[in-house]
């Protein structure tokens, strides 16, 4: 039981180490030792050579967000696949050929993506 | 004799089926459908005429089905309570005469759309449909049978004035139900009330059979009085706007104006005598407390009717609007006879509704054959119209004769009844209602001599007179005007029974 | 502390969910099949599905004599004679979208592989929706309905309003569903189960000790439920979803998902909260008073015929929901019976209605290209048949007699009357009359106005999935209209909630 | 007092708690500078070069010297850019990666380890974070290389956290829990590493990790020729190095997670615990470097598609035939 | 070390509101969407904390919590889907522009 709890306070030190280690160093300790001057051309975005030119925020491939879209998906089962596995045992040979059917399905998911032409990459 | 009632109801809608199925084109087949699906009706109606029991109470020649069984539609303490609906009719001294004057009415309205020629299938159709509302409205004994046939005539007519109607034809036909539709809420309202008021009153049973209704409810002594005036109130409501009295009369006029004859003559033998009639039927048959205690103020309004339409009739240009107001006029002594509630007033309402449901009938018939000729029916564009067509001339005077009340005719009978009736009980209101029948006199005598006597107008020269077919019309509405002006009790033994059954309620 | 899982068997599964087994079986049969049959044969995939659905239809009428019900896993799923007329009710409507659809596919180019399965899977979520007793599973089977909705809405790549209505639906949709989980969430909060038949208790005791709480939980799931059910004030996705939606997407929103929410929203209000309807009928009254006037009021300058209808079809479901008000003042068991057969009554009335409009309107708008209510000028002059079915619909939701929209009306009506809900039942009549004002406007292009020049005399054609579903629809419309008793009389032996 | 783990909560514990997360910290920055520099040298050996020499004894204080010259380097921050996200951008990166050693149990003592019961689901839920941070800096440099970049950082890291996901449910099929620390002692109790029985899901887990850090053959995100750096191009000075150090500390961290949930973790026999966890960590680690000096990299469509067409399914038959197995037997 | 729960409710409420006011105000569609998604891990929160100090503590409200996560990433997945089919019709994301149907 203290376990429990203990394991989480461990966990947000991490969390609060985590974030305290960049913040000092970049916001703190930085700028005591580190140079500052900036000026136009230094701030200019970096664009190997030649000044930036047109939007930078261009319109990418759209499969970007088709794979997201897929990622989004499947990982959303998988945390459905963790507490089957963690308990498989106490749920035997039911279990089995539910999660069968799930997978099953998540199969299908992944044919219907396949068969679409989704998972190409141009 | 059983099943006669409904045999009469549907026989036009059979009529409107089988029209369906008549190839395009053969016009002459589509007449002669509706030319025997209203003459069959007619026919049967004259036969319940003459094998109807004057002498005994209650409904005669009723038949009933069972329609629909609402499942729980009552549920209380006393048990769950299935509501039977059942197709019930039957007619009595109230409501034969009306049945016959539909079948009248309808039958010479065929003749009157006659030369119609445009979508003629679609014509007959939607008339066959109305006829059949009209039928089921008057001859159901059954709150919701009536209810579902009042509605029935309401699309009909949407589309009769919508397609085949005059000037503003859409307005009108808008017009028209809406305010129809809003009437029927109030009907409806009423019926459901009623319906519960027989299971408060009664055996916790409800009921939609106006007999058992007023049966239960002439015993009952734990129905509350407010909620039977309340009821009545929201009936009363939609009877005036039903029925066109003022002030919810703006439909009728433009609804005349706008319709064709034939329809006109529909509209204003029949169709806005349903009001009157339910205010007898309910107002005088099961609520006659309701009634009594409203007396006053249902014969403040009837004077007003009378004495309103009369007034604006007077102002009007058009012939059609001219006979709409009168016929309020007329109902406002229809309304004046019911508020006396007595055995006069009731049997001159009565006679007063089939009255004016024949004079109406004829004024437009000749109306609409006056437009057909002339194309027109505005007063001060006719003109000298007994040079060329003098036969008509005198039929158009018989009939405003009769409107005006002349003695010898219909009109007389029934006006003088009702007056009778309500001297007997609203003298002073009664005395200024009377100023309308000056007025009828007034504004149609005048309007009859600016149109028909006078110069001649040369465009109406050469117009040709009463065709043969309009002789059958003239001839059946004349008949029935006159017989029973001056042989009142061919209506009367008919009336007599049912009429005594009534005032007995109302003394009990 | 941790119960044992719930063990299910296949038999039982079987037993109680046979319809919805089968239908996925179909589903995903077919999303299988549409990956490997080439393009032309593909129509037939529409043909399958229907197939799917006539056995689901039947595997459902096998349940339905069932005096006791049949309950799945504990509670989870119960298949009683209310889920079962709602799930015929369902697949009936998803039948006549699949049928109405086969020529319209053809026409505008719709992504007809995915098209069929999309619908079973609705279908499926939509008969959870009726069946489900526990909270979760009631939120994936509306999920499952509402999320396919969306795809469906969108299924018009490039149509812009078609997007346009899946996302403006999908926001407000997401957000009703939130709503409902918060709602939910506070039900397994103060009771510990999510099962609504065992929470009731429960929450009935919670409400003598903290009635803000329960009533919050209330309020919480009336709002999303109601922009499920697209009731006023949460109404404004639908005419834009209606809009642009394909045609028979839009008799699949306006009818089955509609009907879907109704049949989960009246389910949890009365199994759930039913202990103290007093305290809350009223807000279902006034939204349900507000929805009826608003919903016709706004349908009054529509022009374009979908957003008419769902202007319409907002005032419907007013209509409804008006048996779920009036229980709050019943007293009898049969007092409910009553309720439940009025809604039912009026959902069948209003599934062939409004299907059969929309089908009319599906020939309609190929045929003219546009959707504007004066396409059907003069529709009399061109296609009588069309015109005729065209009255019977608009007629039935006008509420004419002769017509099942009639006794639905009049049905509701008498309930409303019956606990002394006078002022609703006025509001019923009064909507109704405010109606007419536009149902009569389409009426009058269809019967008085002359057709378009363009069109005049040009033949329209009306396939034969269309035409059956026509049929089908002015046929059930005008005997649920002359004869009631044919669905009376099945819902007085139902045995509702077993 | 180290041993917090099992005591109730108090001063002292908790002070057991923070010095053990500090002493976690310290160790990594230790473990990835000598990662750093042993890359170097190991590939170079590779190569037959020398690596780093200069700086220390066989140049072992190499990164430390980088390391403070990146704390001299001036902070630019392109006058294009989206401040706030693009300062942000670094801490979500590198705050996830050192969260995730929160669970890896260094040894059978536990005493840097927090014992969660669903460890595996923490360390992926975590890891997947990174990703934010990643595709964050990419947009808000508001630079077409690191845009890009970052998006096929973010493409390709998603593409293989689902093989990797589901490689990982092999094991728990195995071992019943979703508890690091359980895992470990459940192959140490059988005396039978998951790599035997779960060949299949480690093949799978490998390749996956390699992408997933974004490592040759699999480096695309960061291809110099291609994309000047990918999605720190504008990063300079510390921001940097925090990305950089993200990077190293996760390779540390999937290191530690394959060798706890293949090799075994801490089980072993003669040796201590600790060291052999840090053996099998450590062979991982060089195979890292040894694919790194040897593969070539592979093109941007074979690298997605290797991963949804190959190793995904191959993750479900993994799956599908663990869980048969495991009931047949 | 415990928290209670009034605490979590009245920080899922928060966040709730949060979200709902996001969802309801804001212009751009992906940030819509982020706002609904903040609404329903709020009911999460809810669900988690009910079902550790809820009246009867189950497990049960883990798992809805669970299937409330599954269903809303496919929420956000169609929308995400739709937001680009709009995309590609009306080159915006912007709901203000989203008036193509007015009645």
């Amino acid at each position: 039981m203290f376990s429990y709890w203990n394991s989480y306070l461990f966990v947000v030190l991490f969390l609060l180490l985590g974030i305290f280690l960049p913040f000092s160093s970049i916001v703190v300790l930085g700028p005591l030792i580190r140079p500052k001057n900036p000026y136009k051309a230094k701030l200019t975005t970096y664009e190997s050579g030649v000044e930036p030119f047109g939007e930078a925020h261009v319109r990418y491939n759209v499969r970007y967000y088709l794979f997201a879209l897929l990622f989004v998906v499947f990982d959303v089962e998988i945390v459905f696949l963790y507490p089957w596995a963690a308990t498989f045992k106490q749920l035997g040979a039911f279990g089995l050929v539910e999660m069968l059917f799930f997978i099953f399905m998540l199969i299908i998911g992944l044919l219907y993506a396949w068969k679409k032409k989704v998972l190409e990459w141009m | 004799m059983t099943n006669s009632l409904l045999i009469l109801t549907l026989l036009p809608l059979l009529g409107a089926l089988l029209i369906l199925f008549v190839p395009k084109g053969s016009n002459g087949a589509v007449r002669g459908i509706a030319f025997l699906a209203t003459l069959l009706p007619l026919i049967l109606a004259l036969i319940l005429w003459s094998q109807y029991d004057t002498t005994a109470t209650g409904m005669q020649f009723t038949s009933s089905f069972d329609w629909i069984h609402i499942p729980h539609a009552y549920a209380d303490q006393s048990g769950d309570h299935t509501l039977t609906v059942s197709l019930l009719m039957g007619v009595d001294g109230l409501s034969l005469p009306i049945v016959i004057l539909t079948a009248v009415i309808s039958f010479l309205a065929v003749i009157a759309s006659w030369k119609i020629e445009y979508r003629i299938k679609s014509y007959f159709f939607w008339y066959l449909l109305l006829i059949t509302g009209l039928f089921g409205v008057f001859t159901s004994l059954d709150a919701f049978a009536f209810f579902f046939f009042l509605e029935l005539t309401l699309v009909p007519v949407y589309f009769l004035i919508n397609i085949w109607g005059g000037e503003r034809r859409q307005h009108t036909a808008t017009k028209f139900v809406v305010y129809r539709a809003i009437a029927s809420i109030g009907i409806l309202i009423s019926f459901i009330g009623l319906a519960y008021m027989a299971a408060i009153g009664g055996t916790g049973e409800i009921s939609t059979n106006f007999v058992t209704i007023g049966t239960v409810l002439k015993t009952a002594a734990n129905v509350p009085l407010a909620l039977k005036y309340g009821l009545f109130m929201i009936l009363f409501i939609a009877v005036l706007i039903e029925e066109a009295f003022f002030p919810f009369h703006t439909w009728l006029p433009d609804t005349h104006a706008s319709a064709n004859p034939a329809l006109s003559m529909v509209i204003g033998g029949v169709l806005m005598k349903i009001g009157a009639y339910v205010l007898i039927r309910i107002g005088v048959g099961i609520l006659p407390d309701a009634l009594a205690h409203y007396a006053t103020l249902i014969a403040v309004l009837g004077v007003i009717n009378i004495l309103y339409g009369a007034l604006v009739a007077m102002v009007q240009k058009d012939w059609k609007r001219l006979v709409a107001f009168s016929t309020i006029s007329h109902m406002g002594i229809v309304l004046l006879g019911i508020a006396a509630h007595n055995s006069a007033g009731i049997q001159g309402a009565i006679f007063m509704i089939v009255s004016s449901g024949l004079l109406s009938g004829l004024l437009f018939f000749v109306l609409g054959a006056v437009q057909d000729r002339t194309q027109t029916t505005q007063i001060h564009e006719l003109g000298g119209l007994s040079k060329s067509m003098p036969i008509l001339s005198g039929v158009w005077l018989a009939a405003s004769l009769g409107s005006l009340g002349l003695p010898g005719m219909s009109g007389f009978i029934s006006e003088i009844t009702s007056f009778i009736g309500g001297f007997a009980i609203f003298p002073v209101l009664s005395a200024f209602g009377t100023l309308g029948l000056i007025l009828a006199a007034v504004y149609l005598l005048w309007a009859m001599q600016r149109t028909t006597f006078g110069p001649s107008r040369g465009i109406w020269q050469g117009l040709d007179d009463v065709r043969a077919i309009e002789y059958i019309p003239i001839f059946v509405f004349l008949a029935c005007i006159i017989l029973i002006g001056v042989y009142p009790a061919v209506l009367g033994d008919v009336v007599n029974q049912t009429v005594q059954t009534f005032v007995t309620r109302i003394g009990g | 502390m941790n119960q044992p899982a719930a063990m299910v068997t296949f038999h039982e599964i079987w037993a109680g969910m046979a319809p919805e087994v089968v239908l996925t079986g179909f589903a995903f049969l077919l999303m299988v099949l549409d990956l490997f049959i080439s393009k032309e044969s593909r129509k037939s995939l529409t043909w399958l599905a229907i197939l799917g659905i006539v056995i689901a239809i039947g595997l459902t009428v096998r349940q339905f004599g069932l005096s006791q019900p049949v309950v799945v896993a504990q509670g989870l799923y119960y298949v009683d004679g209310y889920s079962s007329i709602f799930k015929l009710l369902f697949l009936v409507t998803t039948g006549f979208v699949l049928l109405m659809s086969i020529d319209y596919n053809k026409r505008i180019q719709l992504h007809i592989g995915e098209y069929p399965y999309l619908l079973l899977f609705a279908t499926v979520g939509a008969m959870v929706m009726a069946s489900a007793l526990e909270l979760i599973t009631l939120y994936v089977g509306l999920e499952l309905l509402s999320i396919t909705s969306y795809v469906l809405i969108a299924l018009r790549r490039d149509e812009a309003k078609s997007s346009e209505g899946a996302m403006k639906y999908l926001v407000v949709g997401s957000i009703a569903s939130a709503f409902i989980l918060y709602g939910m969430s506070f039900i397994y909060g103060f009771t510990g189960t999510t099962n609504i038949a065992q929470a009731s208790s429960q929450l009935a005791q919670m409400w003598d000790q903290a009635p803000a709480l329960i009533l919050m939980s209330l309020l919480f799931l009336l709002i999303g439920f109601g922009v499920k059910v697209s009731l006023v004030p949460f109404h404004m996705w639908a005419p834009d979803a209606y809009e642009g939606a394909p045609t028979p997407i839009t008799a699949f929103l306006a009818v089955l998902s509609k009907a879907a929410a109704i049949a989960m929203m009246v389910r949890v209000f009365i199994w759930g909260y039913s202990h103290h309807y007093d305290s809350w009928y009223l807000y279902i009254a006034v939204i349900v008073a507000v929805t009826m006037i608003v919903g016709n009021v706004a349908a009054l300058p529509q022009r374009n015929f979908k957003r008419l209808m769902a202007y319409s079809s907002i005032a419907q479901a007013g209509y409804v929901l008006i048996p779920l008000a009036v229980l709050g003042k019943a007293t009898q068991q049969a007092n409910l019976w009553q309720g439940l057969s009025q809604i039912v009554f009026y959902l069948s009335a209003y599934v062939f209605m409004t299907v059969g409009a929309f089908t009319v309107h599906a020939v309609i708008s190929q045929e003219v290209g546009t959707d504007d209510i004066d396409g059907y000028a003069g529709l009399y002059k061109r296609s009588p048949w069309l015109a005729v079915c065209m009255g019977v619909f608009l007629l039935s939701m006008a509420g004419i007699p002769i017509t099942s929209g009639f006794f639905g009306k009049f049905y509701i009506f008498i309930g409303a009357i019956n606990f002394g809900f006078i002022w609703l039942a006025a509001i019923l009549f009064l909507a109704s009359a405010i109606a007419f004002y536009y149902y009569f406007g389409v009426l009058r292009r269809v019967f008085v106005r002359e057709p378009a020049e363009v069109l005049e005399g040009k033949k329209i054609d009306i396939s034969f999935g269309a035409n059956s579903v026509l049929i089908l629809c002015v046929l059930g419309t005008i005997l649920l209209g002359v004869y009631p008793d044919l669905l009376l009389n099945v819902l007085s032996n139902l045995h509702w909630f077993g | 007092m180290l041993h917090w783990q099992d005591q109730p909560l108090s001063l002292s514990t908790f002070l057991g708690m923070v010095i053990g997360a500090v002493v976690v910290l310290g160790f990594i920055l230790f473990v990835v500078m000598y990662l750093i520099y042993f890359e170097r040298k190991v590939i170079g050996w590779m190569q037959n070069r020398i690596g780093p020499n200069r700086v220390g004894p066989l140049g072992l204080l190499q990164s430390l010297a980088d390391v403070l010259k990146l704390l001299l380097k001036e902070d630019v921050i392109p006058a294009a850019a989206d401040r706030s996200l693009f300062m942000l951008a670094p801490i979500i990166a590198f705050a996830p990666s050192f969260m995730v050693l929160a669970v890896i149990p260094f040894s059978a003592t536990h005493v840097f380890t927090a014992g969660l019961n669903v460890g595996v689901l923490y360390y992926i839920a975590l890891s997947s974070m990174t990703i934010i941070g990643v595709v964050l800096g990419g947009w808000a440099s508001n630079n077409k290389y690191s845009l890009i970049g970052g998006m096929r950082s973010g493409a390709q890291m998603v593409s293989y956290e689902i093989p990797l996901g589901m490689s990982l449910i092999g094991v728990v099929l195995m071992d019943g829990s979703l508890n690091l620390n359980q895992i470990v002692e459940q192959q140490h109790a059988s005396h039978l590493w998951n790599i035997i029985p779960q060949i299949l899901g480690f093949c799978v887990f490998l390749i996956s990790a390699v992408a997933e850090l974004n490592r040759t053959p699999f480096d695309l995100p960061e291809a110099e020729s291609e994309l000047v750096a990918g999605y720190h191009t504008e990063y300079t000075g510390f921001r940097f190095a925090f990305f950089m150090l993200a990077e190293y500390v996760y390779v540390f961290a999937m290191s530690a997670l394959g060798a706890t949930m293949f090799l075994g973790g801490w089980s072993g026999p003669f040796l201590p615990g600790w060291l052999w966890f840090g053996i099998k960590t450590c062979v991982f680690i060089f195979f890292m470097y040894w694919i790194r000096a040897t593969m070539p990299r592979i093109r941007g469509d074979q690298l997605m598609s290797f991963s949804w067409k190959v190793l995904m399914p191959l993750a479900i038959l993994n799956i599908v035939i663990t869980a048969i197995v495991k009931v047949l037997l | 070390m415990m928290v209670p729960l009034s605490s979590f409710l009245a920080l899922s409420a928060i966040l709730f509101c949060i979200g709902l006011f996001g969802a309801l105000t804001k212009r751009n569609f992906v940030i819509v969407l982020v706002s609904i998604e903040l609404m329903l891990n709020a009911v999460n929160i809810n669900l988690v904390a009910f079902s550790k100090y809820g009246a009867i503590p189950n497990i049960t409200g883990q798992v809805f919590g669970l299937f409330s996560m599954t269903v809303a990433a496919a929420e956000v997945a169609v929308g995400l889907a739709t937001l680009i089919a709009l995309y590609r019709n009306r080159n915006t994301s912007d709901i203000r522009d989203m008036d193509q149907m007015k009645w």
